[in-house]
């Protein structure tokens, strides 16, 4: 015992040794780094005007990288996928929240909703956008369900699923319709290029909070095992 | 038309084909069964398609929404994303066509989203030309994987997903961080353009180290693979044939690139290291192969074994020793997942996979135990399957660079794998103690083993064609580059 | 300038910090909690770097990236914390166990 | 100097936020302690410039994630209880604050 | 495609075909199988013969597939590979009789011929290998075929002596992939050519060639059953008495030696093998297992392991003729392929029927069997005198040449093994026959089937008398033309050509 | 036309014969073994020496043919056959009868083919049939002390076979041309003519019974069944003889040493018979004793020949006589002896007296024994005791256990001296022929 205790400890301590080896080593290679050759904030800086929206930050996001974007809706989609393929939809028993949640949510769903709304439209030209938006509606939808509400199960179907699939697949149409208009695959032409990032914007919002929402939802699973 | 064909932005529709795939056969759940196999030949199609632009043009790069690197992110086709590509596709087809028999209606509910979303992944990640994106494809891949493996029911499969998903959280944390000490020393995040601006630096150096490790804990090289077994046993058949056909190989195939391109490391050191640890994983995954005594659980130490054989080719590094090892890849991927298909056939038949009771499976499931002894061939590298041709790619590339010892581990692997590979075929012709229930294996399920096998033993008769293909782009150097 | 650097380096402590806690804890809650501060300590190093001219606006793309970085994150977090309620329900241990030997 | 001073005294309270939130013996605490770490990290991320990373942080950060971790630790308490209740589960870790 | 090259792959093909035919038909369908295997059997002796002919008259017969870069798969007939493809045929036919009288009424049957016809495929295949890259291709492919012959009957012996012979073969094929791989790398190139492709390589790469040829006599050397790597031979026992006959007469124990003269005469070349040093100790292994071999047979006193150890000691002539290192000596030791072959499937043959009719397994139990069972031990007498080598039969013809090669290559201690086989060889058939047909028998067999008046199944005795007969003809028509020893003639002469 | 019928009865003299030999082909012919003889006879009668090449048989030059020699001895063996196929027509007692027909006319065959073929293989051939297929006439049906002689015989006919074959291969490496008279020009001034004789001269010592090696005759002539003893002359022993005066190149090579033993086994031969055996007035071995002295006879007349070639070339061709005689008056008197037994004139007599050779091969066995089979399995068991199932395969004691025949044992043990004779005589002559 006493020596299992002998050699765990110094385990740890090769392991702590190791670690600090690592640290060291990386902090070298960091701090051996040149930052005079900036990354690319100059070349978004000079395409900014051509991509739809001012603010760099969403125009990388939903432009020049909106590739990324598109595949990290699809992560999203996969973990609710995950969730609800581990234990189906959860379950409605739940004990009832107490007053002050309740009076709270109250006061605070509308104000979060409108903070949401805020920060999509705010997104184009300065800090915010779909997933902070989105981020924003899923607590609300968190605080709501906190507060006891559960979705209509006539909502429950094919409508939640279509809310849940719309974000990525809002992203993928507009991005493949530009294809066939002749563009390239997510080549927003600059016209439209606004209208079309705050639609896919707008609707990944809607979807990121659901999918947030019923992620939250989904981490409550029956007790016991379910088959 | 042929040009119509060839105008067809492929790699898009690589992309989008199974991302929809999976978004309808999430809406419509009733029957995802018939979407999911539509998709499925779609996307077979659209590999053909991918194909035959590469053979007509050339290495494909397409800048998506028109930016171009580095400002954007570029999708790159060559040679060897077409190898990998095509391997997604045939393993896809065939276990497309298994799955439609082996699930439940209610596991083909989720199954077939994942799935699909999963093969957008692969198909992402085979075609992205940027470190970053990759990343972000391979959590992609990472989650929808575990989501697979968790689709088995029982508190090991739980287990081993839960293992997994922190394992391959932590193999992508390690990768990004490589990312970020990349992106901040080049200011860029292509492939091709670091590949220009590479320089050894420290940060380089971390980044290498990094990357290598995390692809590597991903890719389950030897003494990382503490968590492939239980997770590649324990998960559904089919989704048993993904991870060890498709899912282990998407790092490699990073590590490959990155290797190929971006870090052109002339010193071998590393490689010298990578090939020791390879050369272990052989012997070691191969020994505990023979040690099991469930079915499964060897199939996945053999796939320990197998990966390790993909690594023999950084210390050599010649253009015949990788495609030797993409060769032994794309083999091991078709043969382990017919394997794998064959094992879950089998567990279907008995209720067990226990291999000293496989009682008299030569003569019960003839098909089955013909489509794991054809695959095993492949695995063992028998001639004249496709397994064969890698071996024999990387023993000539070993022999010719003088590192004979090589070699000899490529050898004993053979040797090993036959080992526990027969010994199931000795257990199947004879008759087991206590006899079992017999469940209903569909005729789809076993015909789908047994084509795979039997592709993966073709592959040996058209090496000249594949290798030629695999070579569009150049993506290993020059015939002569050492 | 410095400040760059300074939480550069926290970010790799953060990272080794993880590691750590990731490595020598069993709760399979704790090993959640420290991919998150990995993850964290990752995005420091990114986003640090991209401030590193003060003369300029910071560099965008990181910023996108971590953006990404951490709704993947929350994602698998969800997941991860799911599947643990799931193993602790099948196997009565909120840690893993070695059971795929017979 | 004045930033110097506030970067040194942030970057300090991060890693030892962070030191305590992975091992604090108790996992409510930890999880708090996480919580608080996410939300001083928002004021990093401002500090760096990147207010969009700061507002996600908060907002998905610490927010999303807290509640979901909180929500995880209730549920594993309480099939840590009822896997007591029933007796058939002897060793649990959920209560190993 | 012309005939030329089609008539290579249509030989290999069929058997291949039917055999893939055969497992998909039911256990029921025993008239179809019937006339599957029979058809392709003897189709495939028409095309050898058309072949054969062709081959003597200058055609060349020759396919290639693009196999690997810079490497075909390539199936040309030589009169080296005509002389094997010849023997595999004809033997192939006499042995699908045999098998379907002797597996009447056993179970998976469908299976077994399966992988009997792929077996003949891969001995074919294997004879008809241009290049050493074909040749290993064949030589894994008939591991894998006879496998499931070997543990045929299922039983708990059965997978044992599998996996024995599991791990001779797949090493040894292991060995040999090494070689060609290392081969390959130093010459750049694999192709069969008559004296060899290698003399002219650098000196400095000797001594990897003498390894390289030791691992290659290594890795055939276990089908060849050369010492030490024999032990799987006499396991493999357990499997059904027509595979046994196939093992030891034509396919598995013949690849191995096949391959080496292969090996020796148009991979290294006889002289540069001579003068590289290493046939001298190749024929001191060969005499070595001839002798051991022997003397193991001598008390063995189950029927079909006597014969296996026989089979040890006799497959060795082979590989002592190739190894000496002379014209004649090599007539000796490839008439001994095809010689073999004829005696030692007649025993076996002889050794199922008496198994199948009277239940008898070994020879303590062979006491006047000659009475029930004269046309049978007929045939078996035949046999055994073949290899003693008593004239005028086969074995006779062999060991003449071996002995007179032995002797004109100034080897002369050769004549010595040569005789101290022969008097073994008399000393573990002789009692054999003595107790068959001079003691007296029991009053009843182990177990004894009726056959009505016949001593036993048409099907399995005429293969039998067929190959005894042969066994006669080959000796005493030694000189006809198209004979193998006339065949054999012609090949040494090109090999030997000035 | 003659020519013709020369050629189809050299054929069919032992090709009938063999014809018969298949049962089936005999069951509706009656007098089967007299009826294979009539070629023969035939023959006998038609003028000259002519002979036949047979193509395609063996490698090509086998013949066929017949000249004053084969016919002389041809003619008393025919005589000799037909007595014994007269006392064949015995009922049949055993059921054995049918077969012991066929042997006999397989032995038929190879004596006739014997002594007609005109070349060395051809010979061998036939006499190695007519040896095999005699020793089944001699054990078929027999006691045990006929199986006795059949047994030591078999010994010694394949040490002979063997013997042969190793001057056969010397005389093929010194001429393509295997006829007699090639052999003998070419055998003199080749360089391993000595070892051809030795060859020679021991193999037909060991076919005809030479002293010391004629100790199955007497056993064979003790108890063998009417038939057989009257074949016992012609058939091993005569045909032995007649080849040796083939095969040994006389009248054109001197060879003193070779000579001189032949002619000291003789003397030896004919003494150890006249003063051991004859003395003691075993009537019923006189047969046998009369063989070995004959033998011992012919053997110094060999030597005389070999001494000195200019006596041969005189006198040689009285061989054939000798031999013819000794075998008409060896029948003669086994006819005798068979009235004379009928008449229970003899008591019935065992010869009880073991064989040197048995005894000899005996001993080597229980020494064997002693020092391995005793000593050092109880050192195994004691140091190998865990290796039990494997290591036990090897011990010493399995490997002589394992042979349950005694015949197999004395076998091995003959085996193994002749092995250790072999690589000493190859020693030698490596050392003579300077190689080494």
């Amino acid at each position: 015992m006493t020596d299992n205790r002998k050699t765990g400890k110094a385990l740890r301590l090769l392991l702590v040794s190791l670690l600090c080896a690592i640290a060291a080593w990386l902090g070298y290679a960091v701090l051996g780094l040149s930052l005079s050759h900036v990354g690319l904030g100059q070349l978004v800086g000079a395409n900014l005007e051509a991509s739809g929206v001012s603010h760099p930050v969403t125009a990388v996001l939903l432009n020049f990288r909106g590739y990324d974007t598109l595949l990290e809706m699809g992560v999203l989609l996969v973990a609710l996928l995950g969730v609800w393929s581990l234990g189906g939809m959860p379950d409605y028993d739940e004990s009832s929240p107490g007053p002050v949640l309740d009076i709270l949510s109250r006061l605070l769903i509308p104000m979060l909703m409108l903070v949401a709304g805020y920060l999509l439209w705010v997104g184009a030209h300065a800090p915010g956008g779909a997933f902070q938006a989105g981020s924003v509606l899923g607590a609300a939808g968190v605080l709501m369900m906190l507060a006891g509400w559960r979705l209509d199960s006539r909502f429950a179907g094919l409508l939640l699923r279509v809310v849940m699939v719309s974000g990525l697949g809002v992203f993928v149409m507009v991005s493949t319709a530009m294809l066939l208009i002749g563009n390239g695959f997510l080549e927003f032409s600059p016209p439209m290029a606004g209208e079309l990032i705050l639609l896919i914007e707008a609707v990944a919002t809607m979807s990121i909070g659901a999918t947030l929402a019923a992620l939250f939802l989904g981490s409550r699973p029956a007790v016991g095992p379910d088959k | 038309m042929t040009g119509d064909i060839v105008g067809i932005p492929w790699i898009v529709v690589l992309i989008v084909l199974p991302l929809t795939g999976g978004m309808a056969c999430f809406l419509f759940p009733t029957i995802s069964k018939s979407l999911g196999l539509i998709f499925a030949l779609a996307i077979f199609t659209a590999v053909v398609g991918l194909g035959w632009q590469l053979v007509e043009q050339g290495a494909q790069r397409y800048a998506i929404g028109g930016w171009g690197a580095s400002l954007g992110i570029d999708l790159y086709a060559d040679g060897l994303s077409l190898l990998m590509l095509v391997t997604a596709a045939l393993v896809g087809l065939g276990v497309s066509v298994y799955s439609g028999a082996y699930f439940s209606r209610e596991k083909a509910k989720h199954f077939w989203p994942l799935w699909l979303l999963l093969w957008a992944a692969l198909n992402a990640l085979f075609l992205s030309a940027d470190i970053f994106n990759l990343y972000v494809t391979l959590e992609l891949l990472g989650l929808a994987a575990v989501a697979l493996i968790a689709l088995a029911d029982g508190a090991d499969a739980l287990n081993s997903a839960m293992r997994y998903l922190l394992v391959s959280l932590l193999g992508s944390l390690f990768y990004l961080l490589g990312v970020a000490l990349l992106y901040h020393s080049f200011g860029s995040l292509d492939i091709a353009i670091l590949a220009q601006r590479m320089e050894p630096t420290p940060a380089v150096w971390s980044a290498v180290g990094l990357m290598s490790a995390g692809l590597l804990l991903k890719t389950a090289l030897f003494p990382m693979h503490f968590w492939l077994p239980a997770a590649h046993a324990c998960a559904p058949a089919p989704v048993s044939a993904l991870l060890s056909a498709l899912v282990v190989k998407a790092s490699f195939y990073i590590l490959l690139r990155l290797w190929l391109e971006v870090f052109a490391l002339t010193d071998t050191s590393l490689g010298q290291l990578l090939g020791l640890l390879g050369a272990t994983a052989v012997l070691w995954g191969g020994i505990q192969a023979l040690r099991q005594t469930r079915l499964k659980l060897l199939i996945a130490y053999s796939t320990v074994a197998q990966l390790g054989y993909l690594f023999l080719a950084f210390p050599l590094g010649t253009n015949i020793a990788w495609k030797g090892a993409c060769y032994m890849l794309l083999s091991h991927a078709i043969a382990k997942a017919a394997m794998f298909m064959a094992a879950g056939n089998i567990l279907r038949f008995c209720g067990h996979d226990r291999i000293a009771d496989l009682d008299r499976i030569a003569q019960r499931l003839p098909l089955t135990l013909t489509a794991f002894a054809l695959a095993g061939v492949s695995i063992m590298g028998l001639p004249p399957s496709g397994g064969f041709i890698g071996k024999w790619l990387l023993l000539e590339a070993s022999m010719s660079a003088g590192q004979w010892w090589w070699a000899v581990i490529l050898i004993l692997g053979g040797l090993l794998a036959a080992a526990y590979f027969f010994r199931v075929i000795g257990y199947a012709f004879t008759r087991a103690g206590l006899t079992h229930e017999v469940g209903v294996v569909p005729a789809r399920m076993e015909w789908a083993a047994l084509v795979l096998a039997l592709a993966a033993i073709l592959l040996g008769f058209i090496s000249p064609a594949a290798l030629e293909l695999m070579g569009i782009g150049t993506p290993f150097g020059g015939e002569r580059a050492g | 300038m410095s400040g760059v650097f300074l939480y550069a380096l926290l970010g790799v402590g953060l990272f080794v910090l993880g590691l750590y806690a990731l490595i020598i804890h069993a709760h399979l809650l704790r090993k959640i909690l420290a991919i998150n501060v990995m993850g964290t300590g990752v995005f420091l190093v990114l986003v640090a770097l991209a401030a590193g001219n003060p003369d300029a606006p910071p560099d965008p793309v990181p910023h996108a990236m971590v953006i990404t970085g951490i709704v993947v994150a929350v994602s698998a977090t969800a997941l991860a914390l799911i599947l643990m309620l799931k193993v602790s329900v099948a196997t009565g241990k909120n840690h893993l166990s070695d059971s795929t030997r017979d | 100097m004045l930033h110097w001073a506030f970067d040194s005294l942030l970057g300090l309270s991060l890693l030892w936020l962070a030191w305590r939130a992975l091992t604090s013996p108790d996992l409510f605490k930890a999880i708090v302690l996480f919580i608080s770490f996410g939300l001083l990290m928002s004021l990093a991320w401002v500090r760096l410039g990147a207010p969009d990373v700061a507002l996600a942080e908060a907002a998905i950060g610490a927010g999303l994630t807290g509640a979901l971790l909180l929500a995880a630790l209730a549920r594993l308490e309480s099939i840590g209880e009822a896997g007591r209740q029933k007796g058939s589960i002897g060793e649990t870790g959920a209560h190993d604050r | 495609m012309n005939w030329e090259t089609a008539l290579p792959l249509l030989i290999v093909l069929s058997s291949l075909i039917p055999g893939l035919i055969i497992f998909f038909l039911a256990e029921k369908q025993v008239v179809a199988r019937i006339t599957l295997n029979m058809a392709a059997a003897l189709i495939k002796l028409a095309l050898v013969g058309v072949m054969l002919w062709g081959v003597f008259h200058g055609h060349h017969y020759e396919i290639r597939l693009p196999f690997l870069p810079g490497l075909d798969l390539v199936l040309r007939a030589d009169p080296l590979s005509m002389l094997f493809v010849t023997l595999s045929a004809s033997l192939w036919l006499a042995t699908t009789v045999y098998a379907i009288g002797y597996l009447e009424d056993s179970p998976n049957r469908s299976r077994f011929f399966g992988f009997f016809s792929l077996c003949v495929t891969a001995t074919v295949g294997l004879a008809l290998a241009g290049n050493l890259l074909t040749f290993v291709l064949f030589y894994e492919l008939l591991t894998l075929t006879t496998y499931p012959l070997v543990v045929h009957r299922g039983t708990e012996v059965a997978r044992l002596a599998g996996r024995k012979y599991l791990i001779y073969t797949v090493g040894g094929g292991a060995l040999l992939l090494l070689a060609t791989v290392w081969l390959y790398t130093l010459a750049g190139t694999l192709e069969f050519t008559a004296r060899g492709f290698l003399s002219g390589l650098d000196a400095v790469h000797y001594p990897a060639l003498i390894i390289i040829f030791v691992l290659l006599i290594a890795g055939l050397g276990v089908k060849a059953a050369l010492i030490p790597f024999h032990g799987w031979l006499p396991q493999a026992m357990v499997a059904p008495a027509p595979v046994s006959a196939l093992l030891h007469a034509v396919a598995v124990v013949k690849a191995g030696a096949f391959g080496i003269v292969r090996v020796v005469y148009d991979v290294f070349g006889i002289e540069f093998a001579a003068s590289l040093g290493v046939t001298l100790p190749l024929a001191i292994l060969a005499s070595a297992t001839i002798i051991y071999g022997s003397l193991r047979a001598l008390f063995q006193d189950d029927l079909k392991r006597r014969l296996a150890f026989s089979t040890v000691s006799q497959v060795s002539y082979i590989v002592l003729g190739v190894a000496v290192a002379g014209p004649i000596a090599t007539i000796g030791g490839l008439v001994h392929l095809v010689h073999q072959g004829v005696q030692k499937i007649t025993l076996f043959f002889c050794a199922g029927i008496l198994a199948e009719t009277l239940g008898i397994h070994k020879i303590s139990e062979m006491n006047g069997v000659g009475r029930r069972m004269p046309w049978t031990m007929a045939a078996f007498t035949i046999g055994a005198f073949g290899m003693i080598g008593a004239p005028p039969l086969a074995g006779f013809i062999s060991k003449w040449y071996l002995g007179l090669g032995a002797l004109d290559a100034g080897q002369n201690w050769v004549i010595f093994i040569l005789a101290a086989s022969s008097l073994l060889n008399a000393a573990y058939f002789l009692p054999i026959l003595y107790r068959a047909w001079f003691k007296a028998p029991p009053a009843s067999w182990p177990d004894e089937r009726s056959f009505g008046k016949r001593e036993t199944a048409w099907a399995l005795l005429a293969p039998a008398v067929i190959t005894a007969a042969l066994t006669l003809g080959l000796g005493l028509l030694a000189s006809m033309p198209y004979s193998p020893l006339e065949w054999v003639r012609f090949i040494t002469e090109q090999e030997y050509a000035p | 036309m003659s020519n013709i019928v020369n050629i189809f009865l050299l054929l069919l003299a032992p090709g009938l014969p063999l014809l018969l030999a298949i049962p089936a082909l005999r069951r509706r012919v009656p007098w089967p073994a007299h009826l294979a003889l009539l070629p023969t006879i035939v023959l006998l009668f038609l003028p000259g020496s002519f002979s036949v090449e047979l193509p395609w048989i063996l490698w090509g030059n086998a013949g066929m043919g017949i000249d004053t020699g084969a016919r002389w001895w041809l003619a008393i063996s025919v005589v000799i056959w037909a007595a014994s196929a007269s006392c064949l027509q015995t009922p049949d007692r055993r059921g054995a009868g049918n077969r012991l027909t066929t042997l006999f006319l397989l032995t038929l065959v190879g004596q006739i083919g014997g002594i007609l073929a005109t070349d060395m293989v051809s010979f061998f051939t036939f006499m190695t049939l007519m040896g095999y297929a005699f020793i089944g006439l001699l054990i078929d049906g027999g006691d045990e002390k006929t199986r006795r002689a059949g047994r030591i015989y078999l010994v010694l006919l394949i040490l002979a076979d063997i013997a042969l074959f190793e001057a056969l291969l010397i005389a093929a490496r010194s001429t393509d041309d295997l006829g007699y008279e090639a052999v003998a020009l070419a055998i003199p001034p080749s360089p391993s003519s000595a070892l051809y004789l030795s060859m020679v001269i021991a193999g037909f010592a060991l076919k005809a019974g030479f002293w010391p090696l004629h100790v199955w005759l007497p056993l064979a002539y003790g108890s063998a069944r009417p038939a057989v003893a009257l074949l016992l002359w012609v058939v091993p022993v005569g045909t032995g003889l007649f080849g040796a005066v083939r095969w040994l190149p006389l009248g054109e090579l001197s060879a003193p040493i070779a000579g001189t033993l032949l002619q000291a086994l003789g003397v030896a031969g004919i003494l150890y018979a006249l003063l051991f055996k004859v003395m003691r007035a075993q009537w019923k071995q006189l047969p046998a004793h009369t063989a070995i002295i004959a033998v011992g006879m012919f053997a110094m007349g060999l030597g005389t020949g070999l001494l000195d070639p200019a006596v041969w070339n005189q006198y040689g061709h009285l061989v054939p006589v000798f031999v013819a005689a000794v075998g008409l008056a060896l029948a003669i008197m086994i006819a005798a002896f068979v009235w004379l037994e009928k008449r229970e004139v003899f008591p019935s007599e065992s010869d009880r007296e073991a064989l040197w050779l048995e005894r000899w091969a005996k001993d080597i066995i229980r020494w064997g024994r002693r020092a391995g089979g005793d000593t050092l399995p109880e050192l195994c068991a004691l140091w190998l005791a865990r290796w039990d199932s494997f290591w036990q395969a090897f011990t010493w004691q399995e490997l002589f256990d394992a042979g349950e025949y005694l015949l197999q044992r004395w076998e091995l043990a003959i085996t193994l001296f002749l092995l250790l004779g072999m690589v000493s005589v190859a020693l030698l002559w490596l050392d003579a022929t300077s190689v080494l």
